[in-house]
């Protein structure tokens, strides 16, 4: 199964697979060089001072309130070098983290709902425009930059592997950008307190490689997959009737509202829930009859659907490449 | 066991004293600076929000008037000299004069106070209409609560200066005094802040 | 609580009886209503944060039971919100602030010399403030009202409309409670720090605890306003309706960061700060020598106090901020590393050209600044913005802080409950107990937190009540889980050993550790009114200079409350000052004030009920008994003699 | 002095603990419920005039009444579901009549909105069966009565992150109900 391997479900800042993250693992070395050789010298000197053998000296002597004065000093003065060493390169690598390389960058707007990500890719032809929820597909080795804004409470973005955190604000539109080195899916999650289930509000991010990517964009432009059966058009019909339709859109039918994350290519997705469940058809009828068993205070209500429509509606979502 | 040499005799120190000599003094300055800073950060929130929207005060809010603001502004300003002579009464324990000055002093506060009252007539907008509204009502409001405090203040000592007149409460007069001077002068820039800030900001 | 037998006395029996019928507490539960001596209050502070550290420290073992294994379902996402809440909020509002609070008011006029603190009134108003602020919120925890939106708060999700019911609004006026309760002490702490010092204590020689109390006190009066006015506007838009975090109507959600940090993170100084002095003071008794470095350690303590100030946006890096801005606060979050660095290299030059006694008092010293280095080094890392933005909101930063503040405020905050027990109780706590309570803790603080530092690098949010288990975060949780019953269990042993010394603990004496400052000049407990003469410093080790001769200032009054007021900078003599006495109406205040607040959370009319009843209980509270001798009077300078009426 | 300290501290504990097993009902959060009255549409009376004698109508106790995240959660459906569209976003009504005063022309009681909402009514009203689950019915009901201000205080809603223009309902008066049959509709603006 593909959310079985590990980039699919863990998340690391120090395995980078992306420009920034790179960037900050690099600096991460750094730091935690410094950071055990300073403290393992102020841990050997406390250890010294206090199994060292104590000879009766006059604490208050000029002498040794000198010899005192000078050891601290040095220690300060030290610190203080080792200070704006750091300061130096952090400056250095901010800078470098803020701008955005000079080649044409992918432009997405992310937008974060209680509690599941909405990703638009915004074209000048409306038709074009496209919507997807918690999976973000972008191609490998392009910057991509990511215009964020928040229609409830404050959510924070980030995906360990490729950059760090950007918060997304009410009233504010925020930017950041990201870049993937390597094709391969990368797991992310919502990093600022907003609620129930902030716990379970995490994205996949999917880089693959440029033409790849093209296909993707245009598969996803299309409107939905007709049915292929009787039992997927039965489902189509559940779809609409049973109330899923007043909160889900499907790009070519009549189910247009924009409450929840848009399914039109639901089937050609990894992960249900926030990438909280692998998309398989167990996982997506418990879901559908239980979400609040999964994400208790999720916005989906519970769907008493009998077992014909459930399986009529498991065969049409499924049937959503 | 410890034994202790006598070194010196305290008893002949005074009891009453004046000014930052005085326990009570410090105490009243340090609330005094606890609460202008409060009240600094209620106009640093104000400029705050100001630089935040490009229309202020908001569309379709009117400007605050300024008749009856300046009018308590000016009664204000103008109690200053009899704040000071009521310390300086105090401070040379002069009775009569101090009671005088401290029935004064109450009056004018209550007639700040009821001005005060007023003023949210001025302000043209509704707390709950928009922020420029919310902070405009919360400053005039937060400040009108040390009006309110120093009133209550000044009618308690003149109280206690008819009923109790004893030479500890001298100073405690010229710190009341001293309360209400920092009460006006906190409400000078507030004062520009809200009815000339819709206009200049 | 109730007075204490003392069972002995270090001057004439009946000087004693005198001063002792007019200092001590009523007898009976009256008594404990009515007292307004600094020592019960302080004892009073300790002991309820120290209830508020228990309770949290409950809900924080719940929620590392929870966190033990992936999907775990011992706390719904709703429960989980409210106790991780609960756990910050009481840690930094009930626990951690008061009881630095508490240990100041004891001390400080203890270690100046002085016979109470300076508005011993409003110090006891103060503290029942915070009572009523500490019951409302676990009143409201505990009847499923707790605050569920962190213990910052952050707008909008605390707003009207992401945060239904009332539990924010509890929330928001126990930050009021709590905020005037500091307020109150911190005027209290400087007022006595400046004006009450022993004759001959000039600001050289204060006791570098002192010192941090006074600029632990500096920081609250002008970080705790910021909280405050945060706080107002938050309830105001949710009672009232005011649009502050509202951008639809022109408010601005980050206005609640800017102003929730400008106090957050001087608050963590506030806490720390007291913590070094605490070692500051007791290494003079276990390495033999006077504290290395005087002039630096307190230009260090000052110093971090002020750029303390400078520091509270590295909280907001992830917000869109200017970036030369956050170049600004990545310089002074690296640099306020130097004043600490320099504390820390004084207290090991003590160390190393003294003689270690170890007892438990050094050991959690020690123990404090190995963790509290541990903590330092992550903590200039995060100055960074672009590794911040990595580690942020995860459980690095949780690793991180929980290394300074156990560090800096438990540790400490241990050794001196070990190093000054004998002096509030007469009692020593055991040491066997205590060696134990240290090591337990010691390993269990590495235990819980270390592995959390992995657990962020790997992307583990905080806040969160599960996690998957595909993470792989499920192992060093388990640790950290275990790690937490450690802890858990070193704490059982320390309220273990308290209850066992406080009835069989060995007899201290007045100066168990022969120790240098004031504080030990008295007898264990020290009688009610502290000194029964004034004593008079001549260096900054009082005791160790004075040899077997206290010199001392006699002439107090011996009928009322009366305390010696001494100038500035120098410390003299200038003043006399009768205290009121115990009273009931501080206690009464503060419940006119528990009124106004808790009514205006359910409705308006709290506004104009509690206004009068404040206004009248004020009146009793300050309406002036006969005084029963002439006063003294002098003049200001400024007033003429001939002007001065007879 | 000591054991009448000790009691005192735990007669209060007693207290508390008390307080809590009773819970309290405003702040339940419950995501999962089993509607109270799943077949609240088939017993509802929606008009006083019947034949017989007249019958005293219950109301129907619905868990979601006094609980203030469920009267938030309706308060967020009225925007997503629409709402708003015809009654205004305030509840002040426009193509649809007002919800915020003291007129029900289908009855006030939370089964009458119930079934107001379930079954849809004439000029407008849509059916809302099957679109919602009896759970989101509950809440709007909750909802809006607490537009009527028929909520005690404390678990009303305040206002949204929105413009002022929207309900600010914890500090609005009670709408008393009147009779149904009083008052046709009329729209006021």
């Amino acid at each position: 199964m593909i959310l079985q391997a590990p980039r699919y479900t863990q998340q690391s800042m120090v395995d980078p697979a992306g420009t920034k993250a790179a960037l900050v693992d690099h600096f991460w070395h750094f730091l935690i060089t410094t950071a055990s050789i300073v403290t393992a010298i102020v841990f050997i000197a406390l250890l010294i001072a206090l199994f060292k053998r104590h000879r009766p000296v006059e604490p208050e002597e000029p002498a040794v309130q000198r010899s005192l004065t000078r050891w601290v000093s040095a220690s300060v003065a030290v610190t203080l070098v080792i200070i704006v060493v750091f300061l130096f390169t952090d400056f250095r690598l901010g800078r470098a983290i803020a701008t955005v390389p000079n080649r044409t960058p992918l432009r997405v707007n992310v937008i974060g709902h209680q509690w599941w990500w909405e990703f638009q890719y915004p074209d000048s032809v409306p038709n074009n425009w496209i919507s997807t929820a918690n999976e973000l597909h972008i191609p490998v080795g392009r910057p991509v930059v990511l215009n964020m804004s928040s229609p409830d409470v404050i959510h924070s973005f980030w995906v360990p592997n490729l950059s760090g955190k950007k918060d997304l604000i009410p009233g504010h539109q925020t930017e950041t950008w990201i870049e993937a080195d390597s094709a391969g899916v990368y797991r992310g999650q919502c990093a600022e307190f907003c609620g129930l289930q902030h716990a379970k509000m995490a994205m996949l991010v999917i880089a693959e490689p440029e033409a790849k990517f093209d296909q993707w964009v245009l598969a996803s432009r299309a409107t939905a997959t007709e049915p292929a059966d009787s039992t997927a058009k039965a489902g189509g019909q559940v779809f609409l009737t049973a109330g899923c339709s007043v909160c889900h859109a499907i790009a070519g039918t009549a189910a247009g509202a924009t409450v929840g994350p848009n399914l039109t290519h639901f089937g050609s997705r990894h992960s249900i829930a926030a990438a909280t469940l692998p998309n398989n058809r167990g996982n997506l009828g418990g879901w559908i009859l239980d979400p609040q068993r999964i994400k208790p205070g999720a916005q989906m209500p519970p769907n008493g659907l009998d077992p014909d429509q459930l399986n009529a509606i498991l065969a049409y979502l499924e049937g959503l490449k | 066991m410890r034994r202790e040499r006598i070194v010196a005799d305290v008893s002949q120190l005074p009891t009453v004293v004046y000014g930052m000599r005085n326990l009570v003094s410090w105490g009243t300055t340090g609330f005094m600076i606890i609460e202008g800073f409060s009240l600094g950060l209620c106009a640093v929130t104000y400029v705050y929000l100001r630089k935040n929207t490009a229309v202020w005060p908001p569309h379709g809010t009117q400007l605050p008037q300024l008749l009856v603001p300046t009018i308590n502004l000016a009664v204000m300003v103008l109690s200053l000299p009899l704040a000071l002579w009521t310390k300086h009464r105090a401070e040379r324990m002069e009775r009569g004069a101090t009671r005088v000055g401290l029935v004064l002093s109450s009056i004018v506060a209550v007639v700040v106070f009821g001005l005060r009252l007023a003023e949210f007539a001025s302000l043209h907008t509704q707390w709950n209409s928009s922020a420029y509204g919310s902070i405009a009502w919360t400053i005039l409001g937060f400040q009108g609560t040390l009006i309110l405090i120093d009133m209550y203040d000044t009618i308690g000592i003149t109280a206690i200066m008819f009923l109790r007149p004893e030479s500890k409460w001298y100073p405690e007069v010229a710190d009341n005094a001293l309360y209400w001077i920092f009460t006006v002068a906190s409400w000078i820039p507030l004062y520009f802040l809200i009815y000339f800030g819709p206009r200049w900001l | 609580m109730t007075a204490t037998a003392r069972v002995e006395t270090l001057v004439e029996p009946e000087l004693d009886l005198e001063l002792d019928a007019v200092w001590r507490n009523r007898p009976g539960f009256i008594g404990w209503l009515t007292t307004t001596d600094h020592k019960s209050i302080a004892k009073r502070y300790v002991a309820t944060a120290f209830i508020f550290f228990l309770l949290a420290g409950v809900e924080a073992a719940t929620m590392r039971a929870q966190l033990s294994r992936p999907e775990n379902g011992i706390l719904g996402p709703d429960r989980y919100n409210q106790f991780f809440t609960m756990h910050g909020t009481t840690m930094m509002f009930l626990f951690a602030v008061p009881v630095m609070i508490g240990v100041g008011l004891y001390l400080v006029p203890l270690l100046v010399g002085a016979r109470n603190v300076a508005f011993p009134r409003a110090n006891a108003m103060g503290y029942w403030v915070y009572l009523i602020g500490g019951v409302l919120i676990y009143g409201g925890f505990f009847v499923n009202s707790g605050p569920d939106a962190g213990w910052f708060a952050y707008t909008p999700l605390s707003g009207p409309e992401f945060s239904p019911g009332k539990r924010v609004d509890i929330w928001a006026q126990m930050i009021t409670f709590t905020e005037i309760a500091a307020l109150i002490a911190a005027v209290i702490i400087i007022t006595t720090a400046f004006r009450m010092r022993s004759p001959g204590m000039s600001l050289n020689r204060i006791p570098i605890m002192v010192w941090a109390s006074v600029v632990m006190s500096f920081m609250i009066i002008f970080a705790m306003p910021s909280v405050a006015t945060a706080s107002l506007f938050l309830a105001m838009d949710r009672l009232i309706s005011t649009h502050f975090f509202n951008a639809a109507e022109g408010g601005d959600a980050l206005l609640w960061q800017h102003l929730f940090w400008f106090f957050g993170h001087p608050e963590v100084y506030i806490m720390f700060l007291p913590g070094t002095g605490i070692i500051s003071s007791l290494l003079p008794s276990f390495t033999r020598r006077s504290v290395f470095g005087y002039p630096a350690l307190v230009l260090s303590i000052i110093a971090t106090g002020f750029i303390a100030f400078g520091l509270w946006v590295h909280h907001m890096f992830a917000t869109p901020l200017p970036q030369l801005g956050q170049s600004f606060f990545t310089a002074a979050s690296a640099l306020v590393a130097i004043p600490n660095g320099i504390q820390i290299f004084c207290w090991i030059a003590t160390i190393w050209t003294g003689r270690p006694i170890f007892r438990t008092p050094l050991l959690f010293a020690i123990g404090s600044i190995i963790i509290f280095v541990m903590g330092g080094m992550t903590g200039v890392m995060i100055a960074s913005v672009p590794f911040d933005l990595q580690v942020h909101d995860t459980y690095f930063i949780v690793a991180h802080f929980h290394y300074v503040i156990l560090g800096g405020v438990v540790f400490p905050l241990f050794a001196g409950m070990y190093y000054w027990f004998p002096k509030v109780t007469g009692r020593m706590l055991s040491e066997t107990a205590g060696k134990w309570n240290f090591w337990l803790m010691f390993i269990g603080v590495h235990a819980t937190f270390f592995p959390m530092h992995q657990l962020g690098m790997e992307g583990m949010p905080r806040r969160v009540y599960t996690y998957l288990e595909g993470t792989g975060w499920g192992d060093l949780n388990l640790v950290a889980s275990l790690g937490a019953l450690v802890i858990f269990s070193s704490v059982v042993v320390f309220l273990g050993n308290v209850i066992h010394s406080l009835r069989h603990g060995a007899i201290a004496g007045a100066n168990p550790w022969d120790a240098e400052s004031l504080e030990w000049a008295t007898t264990s407990p020290a009688p009610s009114y502290n000194f029964a003469n004034t004593p008079v410093v001549s260096g900054r080790a009082p005791l160790w200079e004075s040899g077997d001769e206290l010199p001392v200032m006699t002439g107090l009054a011996r009928d009322r409350q009366q305390v010696l007021l001494t100038t500035v900078l120098d410390a003299e003599p200038d003043s006399r000052h009768d205290h009121p006495g115990h009273t009931i109406w501080p206690f009464i205040v503060a419940l006119t004030i528990g009124i106004f607040f808790i009514t205006l959370i359910f409705s308006p009319w709290g506004l104009p009920i509690g206004t009068v009843l404040g206004f009248i209980a004020y009146a009793r509270y300050i309406w002036p008994k006969k005084s029963h001798e002439p006063a003294i009077v002098e003049l200001p300078r400024s007033v003429p003699a001939a002007e001065v009426p007879k | 002095m000591r054991c009448g300290q000790v009691t005192r501290v735990l007669l209060a504990l007693l207290a508390l603990v008390t307080l809590a097993t009773t819970g309290c009902k405003r702040e339940e959060r419950r995501f999962r419920e089993v509607p109270p009255a799943a077949d609240a549409t088939t017993n509802v009376v929606m008009s006083t005039i019947q034949p017989g004698p007249s019958i005293v109508s219950v109301a129907t106790e619905h868990p979601y009444d006094q609980n203030a995240y469920a009267i938030s959660q309706g308060q967020r459906l009225y925007v997503q579901m629409n709402c708003a569209g015809c009654h205004g976003l305030a509840g002040g009504g426009s193509i649809g009549p007002p919800l915020l005063d003291d007129k029900w022309i289908y009855g006030s009681d939370p089964s009458n909105i119930f079934a107001t909402i379930v079954e849809g009514r004439p000029n407008g009203m849509p059916s809302w069966r099957g679109k919602l689950s009896n759970d989101q019915v509950w809440q709007l009901v909750a909802y809006i009565r607490d537009m009527a201000g028929l909520h005690r205080k404390d678990v009303r809603t305040s206002r949204t992150d929105d413009m002022a223009a929207v309900s600010d309902n914890q500090n609005r008066n009670r709408q008393t109900p009147r009779p149904s049959s009083d008052a046709p509709a009329s729209t006021q603006p």
